[in-house]
């Protein structure tokens, strides 16, 4: 890791010499062994703090569409699944790609810092290193070594898109994943409960929902304005805490990103009480790559997103030939 | 909350039938925001109307509910008279009790309940109403003929004669359409081409007509007043100008496999072809599939022979788009093929015709050049046997369940014109009712009885057998009750009307609809028979149903009449329920510019300064004349900063409210 | 045939037991006679297919009984295939036959009768059928 | 089911009285709602009709809206594909929905609960023939509170 952080402080200093951008974007080290924080610099020297370890997992562009506003160059180091969403925004019309320099960094999986917890090994814990397969814990008492990826997100398991699809420079070289990934385990599992067992499943998860709106915050693709949800004026839904006020809110945020969504994840990482959001996005994008044909929301800006088109000869779920229909 | 006059109709009895008035009444009155109630038997007559106008002055309402029969009957009616009350048309909200209410159910408790219901969603609705004012866009005073038969030529000759520039779209490389094939027409028996071919002839040299033979519609965009249309003129490979019509190629050409579409494939044609003497315009057609130079490059002896140097193999299909005002569908009708009735031997036996080949069988221009002779051994019949209503009130998948209309009368003609040259052939005629419902047409029929001797027996024939030369045809005399066996020398069956195979991809293109046997939808069968749904867009002749010809060329007058109607007026009121921006909640992602049909959105940049850095961002505009208030905008933006005028997301959450109070 | 003084009455048991056991609604028939013109049988019929189905229209009942149509009926479905108001006229005669059948008394095949017909040739399923429907 | 069970569920089921709420375009099913009136065929009263322009301007909020404030069923009748009068609404409608409803069946709605149909103007008996099979299904499944507001109390 230490070779792509010193390439990546490198990179940094001389596009901010030479003034190819005014400000960079990137991740600095905090107190905590797992707390890597974004972080904006634009003063030479400070670019010597900054770092790319196993935690770096907050995705940077969304942050270009605040700091952009300034007028500014920007450079941004951005993983796989950041380069996505920087696609979609670009899509979406809220980032000038001009004004933008990445830098791309091929991504072995992040550790999902619950998972270190609960193998009881963050007692003490200074650092923690990962060298290809090899993950080096460094504690008070002493070294440990472990192999595989055990502690990495659910989310990066079946990452989709480790090496950014688009970049400017690229800082290592790219990752190759082996395992192909299976066919939206998560998502048939549900669907196989039965229909009163999904109701009751999807009430109880939703009613723990507070309404921090941190799902929406995150998500690279909720870039409006005033979200509908926040602006009473719409009168679309209200915060009381009751069944149905949580189901709208879940059913229309997913439907919002239909067909958008790149399955970064990020939704369900930053949920305080840890609903399985992506779990219904996933839904959404499985069917339609089934429906429509597979969408990557990502690589190809000018192709119109599933829902912004339409083919005449479209799957007809609703076209029961009831008696007295034309055909 | 505004001041809401609400009027309840009993619509005679077809609403007060099922509905408790009193008791809507009463619940009305005490809804919030109604200040006035007032019940009448005919709201819509001139008595209600004035109801509504001195109410709306009396208590200076400023929201107008009526409740009565569907808005697209009255809506329009409603909205004039508070407009002549000086009260904005579009704070006028009509709840359908009468179509979706007292005729749909039966128990009155229940019809009473859900009258209420659906005027508590009207006065919901209303009360979110804006005064929303109606645009006014220019007017492309052009029209379009779509088909070149005598409805599309007498509707252009109407229009042209006010006139406006027409231009008429024909697909065959001729205008005339069905008629030009018919021989004699009824009830007067004058000569079909006598009376069609000075109209063609009119249609050619009249100044402000444009005509496209050979060509079909590509695609049309727009809406009533500005509709875009792309035409597809197919290549003829001939130069229309240079042909001066000799016809010396069509003589000469050596490929004559290829059947006469005109002559119904009685006789064959060369590969380079005009489809009857008198086409207009008078300039052969390359058909490419039979011409030997296309297929094997050798030939071209038409262009070696032609004198004026027209012929020109290298031309391409053109593309042209033009504007136009008003449309006119007079695209006509087909005879329905005979596949699945074989009981009747259409496919395997010469003699036995349809009801048109037995028109170019006896028409002078035929292939017969007018002789009646037998098309297998040419010799002249002595028994011909008609067929009525043969796949016409059919309601077996063979057939059409609707009456063709037009078999009976020129059923009688053909046979009438039989014996009167021919007095010593016998004629028979099946038949299972005459329908002879026309201005002399009767009088007609019987003249073919009484004085000419055709022999009409009530029954449908059952089978017909070939024997030798002969078609034994079994019938039976539903009076008499006896099963009778005629040996005819000729069968003609009046085989059925249908509408044209293309009518629905057609219909796809302009937006209107077809109905289950794909004939064009009027407006309304009784009041507006030629115009459609869309408007701008009329209809003309048999294809919105089978006609003849005196009827079609009433509908072409009426269809002319309309399309005058609306190029006079130099503006037209569009419609003002369009979208509208809220430039604070737009973000500029532009999907609703991506789904927009009519390309009514475009991207607008605005300077924004946020703690004063001033930069640039996106949001959408909508250019209200090109939205024709479909809505699909709305759903596509997430914040919902585009809204629907008329239709508002708050008014329609409203009305869900109301109906599920 | 007498000349009969025709009062439709259709409220006959009769007439509502053929039209409930064959489902046809016989208000559809136009009398267009394609039935009995395309009928193989018809040389043989005293009254027609399409005269039966006006008769029964008329609520003649009566006059269909005692009819040789139809024992002549062959139920080769011409008539039905060609109907153009889609009336299925076999499975109405086949009515008519089964409401003469299903009469108290009238059965046509007793055991007794077996002896006289049976031979070698004729195969057991006849017998059974014919039972079935003919023995009351 | 056990007895005292099966008695209280018949027993709600007759004051059982199901809403739907039907989104009807202007151009096709609205025609065809009234022409399902001019032909006097019979359709249930639960059914209320709200006129949009087309199918298109039906947004899943209102769908859901209507569930909250106590639909018991959301039907959206539409021009069949192709021959929308704004030639490509109903294209749009087609896609959403079909992913919306797989979404509500995924979260545990019952498939009948919501539908779409394509329903022209020249068919009022399909009109009449798809709300009957509707009200028909949603008295199957009997009254539920799923996506219902219960703070808002429908008066009967």
């Amino acid at each position: 890791m230490d070779k792509t952080t010193v390439r990546m402080q490198q990179i940094a200093l001389q596009t901010l010499a030479n003034g190819e951008v005014d400000v960079i974007l990137g991740w600095k080290k905090g107190d905590e062994w797992y707390d890597s924080y974004p972080v904006v610099i634009n003063d030479i020297n400070e670019t010597a703090e900054l770092i790319w370890d196993a935690f770096c997992v907050n995705n940077l562009s969304k942050y270009l569409i605040t700091e952009l506003k300034k007028n500014l160059r920007i450079g941004v180091f951005l993983k796989g699944c950041d380069s996505l969403a920087f696609n979609q925004l670009v899509i979406d019309n809220r980032i000038d790609s001009e004004r933008v320099v990445i830098f791309g960094l091929p991504c072995p999986g992040m550790i999902d810092p619950q998972k270190v917890k609960h193998a009881g090994l963050n007692k003490g814990l200074l650092k923690v290193e990962r060298t290809g397969d090899k993950i080096v814990f460094i504690t008070k008492e002493g070294v440990k070594e472990y192999i595989g990826r055990s502690f990495d997100y659910d989310k990066c398991l079946n990452c989709r898109c480790p090496n950014p699809v688009v970049s400017k420079y690229m800082l290592s070289d790219a990752v190759t994943r082996t395992d192909e990934e299976q066919y939206f385990p998560d998502v048939t599992e549900i669907e196989k409960m039965p229909l009163e067992a999904r109701y009751d499943y999807w009430t109880k998860q939703f009613s723990k929902c507070i309404k921090c709106y941190a799902c929406r915050n995150i998500c690279p693709l909720c870039s409006c304005e005033t979200c509908v949800f926040d602006n009473i004026a719409a009168g679309v839904s209200s915060k009381a805490d009751a069944d149905c006020e949580q189901q709208f809110f879940h059913i229309i945020r997913a439907y919002h990103v239909a067909g958008r969504c790149v399955d970064c994840g990020e939704c369900s990482r930053v949920c305080p009480v840890g609903i399985p959001l992506e779990k219904l996005n996933r839904k959404i994008i499985k069917d339609i790559n089934q429906l429509y044909g597979d969408y990557t929301a990502d690589t190809d800006i000018a192709k119109s997103p599933p829902l912004g088109t339409y083919k005449v000869d479209d799957f007809d779920p609703f076209d029961g030939s009831k008696q007295g229909g034309k055909k | 909350m505004p001041r809401i006059g609400a009027f309840v109709c009993w619509c005679g009895t077809n609403i007060a039938g099922t509905v408790d008035i009193e008791q809507v009444v009463q619940a009305v009155s005490e809804m919030s925001g109604i200040v006035y109630v007032k019940d009448y038997q005919y709201m819509c007559s001139e008595v209600g109307q004035n109801l509504v106008k001195t109410a709306i002055k009396e208590w200076q309402l400023e929201r107008v509910i009526i409740a009565s029969c569907s808005p697209r009957m009255h809506e329009n009616t409603f909205r004039k008279a508070a407009k002549a009350a000086g009260l904005n048309p579009y704070l006028v909200e009509v709840a359908n009790i009468r179509e979706h209410c007292s005729w749909v159910h039966k128990n009155k408790e229940e019809a009473t309940k859900k009258a209420i219901a659906l005027i508590r969603a009207a006065v919901a609705k209303a009360s979110l109403n804006t005064e929303l004012i109606a645009k006014e866009i220019d007017v492309e005073n052009r029209a379009l003929v779509i088909g070149g038969g005598i409805a599309g030529i007498q509707t252009a000759l109407d229009i042209a004669e006010a006139g406006y520039q027409v231009d008429v779209i024909e697909k065959s490389p001729s205008i005339g359409g069905k008629m030009a094939q018919i021989d004699k027409t009824f009830p007067t028996l004058d000569c079909s081409a006598c009376i069609l071919t000075p109209k063609m002839v009119d249609v050619a040299s009249h100044p402000n007509i444009n005509l496209y033979t050979y060509s079909e519609i590509e695609s049309v965009n727009g809406f009533v007043g500005n509709f875009e249309v792309t035409i597809k003129q197919k290549a003829r490979s001939v130069n229309l100008e240079k042909c001066t019509g000799c016809g010396i190629c069509t003589e000469k050409c050596p490929s004559r496999k290829s059947k006469s579409e005109f002559d119904e494939g009685l006789r064959t044609r060369g590969a380079i072809y005009t489809p009857f003497p008198q086409a207009v315009p008078n300039v052969p057609v390359i058909d490419r599939e039979h011409c030997l130079k296309f297929n094997t490059g050798k030939c071209g002896i038409c262009e070696k022979l032609c004198p004026a140097g027209a012929i020109e193999f290298g031309q391409e299909d053109v593309l042209v788009t033009k504007k136009y005002g008003a449309v006119v569908v007079a695209t006509g009708f087909d005879i329905i093929d005979l596949d699945k009735f074989g009981e009747y031997q259409y496919q395997n036996h010469p003699d036995v015709l349809t009801s048109l080949e037995f028109e170019r069988l006896t028409n002078a221009a035929g292939p017969t050049a007018g002789k009646f002779i037998r098309p297998s051994n040419n010799k002249r019949p002595e028994k011909v046997v008609f067929i009525q209503c043969v796949g016409s009130r059919d309601v077996s998948s063979r057939g059409k369940s609707y009456c063709s209309k037009i078999c009976c009368m020129y059923t009688a003609k053909q046979a009438m014109l039989i014996k009167d040259k021919y007095p010593d052939i016998e004629v028979y005629v099946f038949y299972i009712d005459v329908r002879t419902p026309g201005k002399n047409f009767d009088e007609f029929q019987r003249r073919a009885v009484e004085e000419y001797g055709v022999n009409y027996i009530k029954g449908m024939v059952g089978k017909i057998f070939p024997a030798g030369d002969k078609l034994i045809v079994h019938g039976v005399d539903s009076f008499t009750g006896d099963t009778l066996k005629i040996e005819a020398d000729m069968v003609v069956l009046a085989a059925a009307a249908q509408a044209k195979p293309d009518a629905e991809v057609l219909g796809r293109k302009l937006a209107i609809s077809t109905d289950t046997n794909n004939f064009f939808t009027e407006a309304h069968p009784k009041l507006r028979p030629v115009e459609t749904h869309s408007a701008g867009i009329y209809l003309a002749g048999a294809c919105q149903g089978p006609k003849d010809i005196p009827e079609t060329v009433a509908q072409a007058g009426a269809a002319a009449a309309k399309v005058i109607g609306l190029l006079s007026k130099r503006k037209l009121v569009s419609n003002p329920c369009v979208s509208v921006v809220n430039e604070d909640l737009c973000n500029g992602c532009l999907s609703c510019l991506k789904i927009c049909p009519y390309d009514a959105i475009a991207a607008k940049e605005l300077a924004t300064n946020n703690h004063g850095i001033t930069s640039k961002r996106i949001v959408a505009k909508v250019n209200e004349a090109l939205c024709q208030g479909c809505g699909g905008c709305t759903v596509a933006c997430r914040p919902g900063a585009i809204d629907l005028k008329g239709f508002t997301n708050k008014q329609i959450t409203a009305e869900v409210d109301a109906l599920c109070h | 045939m007498i000349r009969v003084k025709i009062t439709p009455n259709n409220k006959q048991s009769q007439l509502q037991y053929i039209r409930e056991i064959s489902g046809v609604n016989i208000n559809k028939c136009i009398q267009c006679t394609k039935c009995s013109a395309g009928c193989p049988a018809s040389a043989r019929m005293d009254i027609l297919p399409h005269e039966i189905i006006r008769l029964l229209q008329l609520g003649q009942v009566e006059k269909i009984f005692h009819s040789k149509s139809i024992w002549n009926c062959a139920s080769c479905f011409v008539c039905t295939e060609r109907c153009p108001r889609n009336i299925d006229i076999a499975r109405l005669i086949e009515a008519i036959r089964l409401t003469i059948i299903r009469q108290p008394g009238k059965s046509k095949f007793k055991p007794d009768d077996v002896p006289g017909i049976i031979d070698d040739k004729m195969p057991q399923q006849v017998l059974v059928s014919g039972f079935r429907k003919y023995n009351r | 089911m056990s007895l005292k069970l099966e008695e209280k569920a018949i027993s709600s089921k007759q004051q059982f009285e199901p809403l739907i709420v039907a989104f009807c375009c202007n151009w096709c099913s609205y025609a065809g709602a009234d022409l399902a009136g001019t032909s006097r065929l019979n359709y249930p009263a639960n059914i209320k009709i709200i006129k949009v322009p087309c199918s298109c301007r039906v947004s899943p909020n209102f769908v859901l809206r209507a569930f909250q404030r106590g639909a018991d069923g959301v039907i959206i009748a539409g021009c069949h594909p192709g021959d929308c009068h704004y030639s490509t609404g109903n294209y749009f409608t087609r896609r959403r929905f079909t992913l919306f409803a797989n979404l509500l069946e995924y979260v545990g709605i019952e498939r009948e609960k919501f539908k779409i149909e394509w329903i022209s103007a020249a068919e009022g008996n399909k009109f009449a023939t798809v709300m009957n099979e509707m009200l028909d299904s949603i008295n199957k499944l009997g009254p539920s509170r799923k996506l219902r507001d219960g703070r808002w109390i429908r008066q009967q």
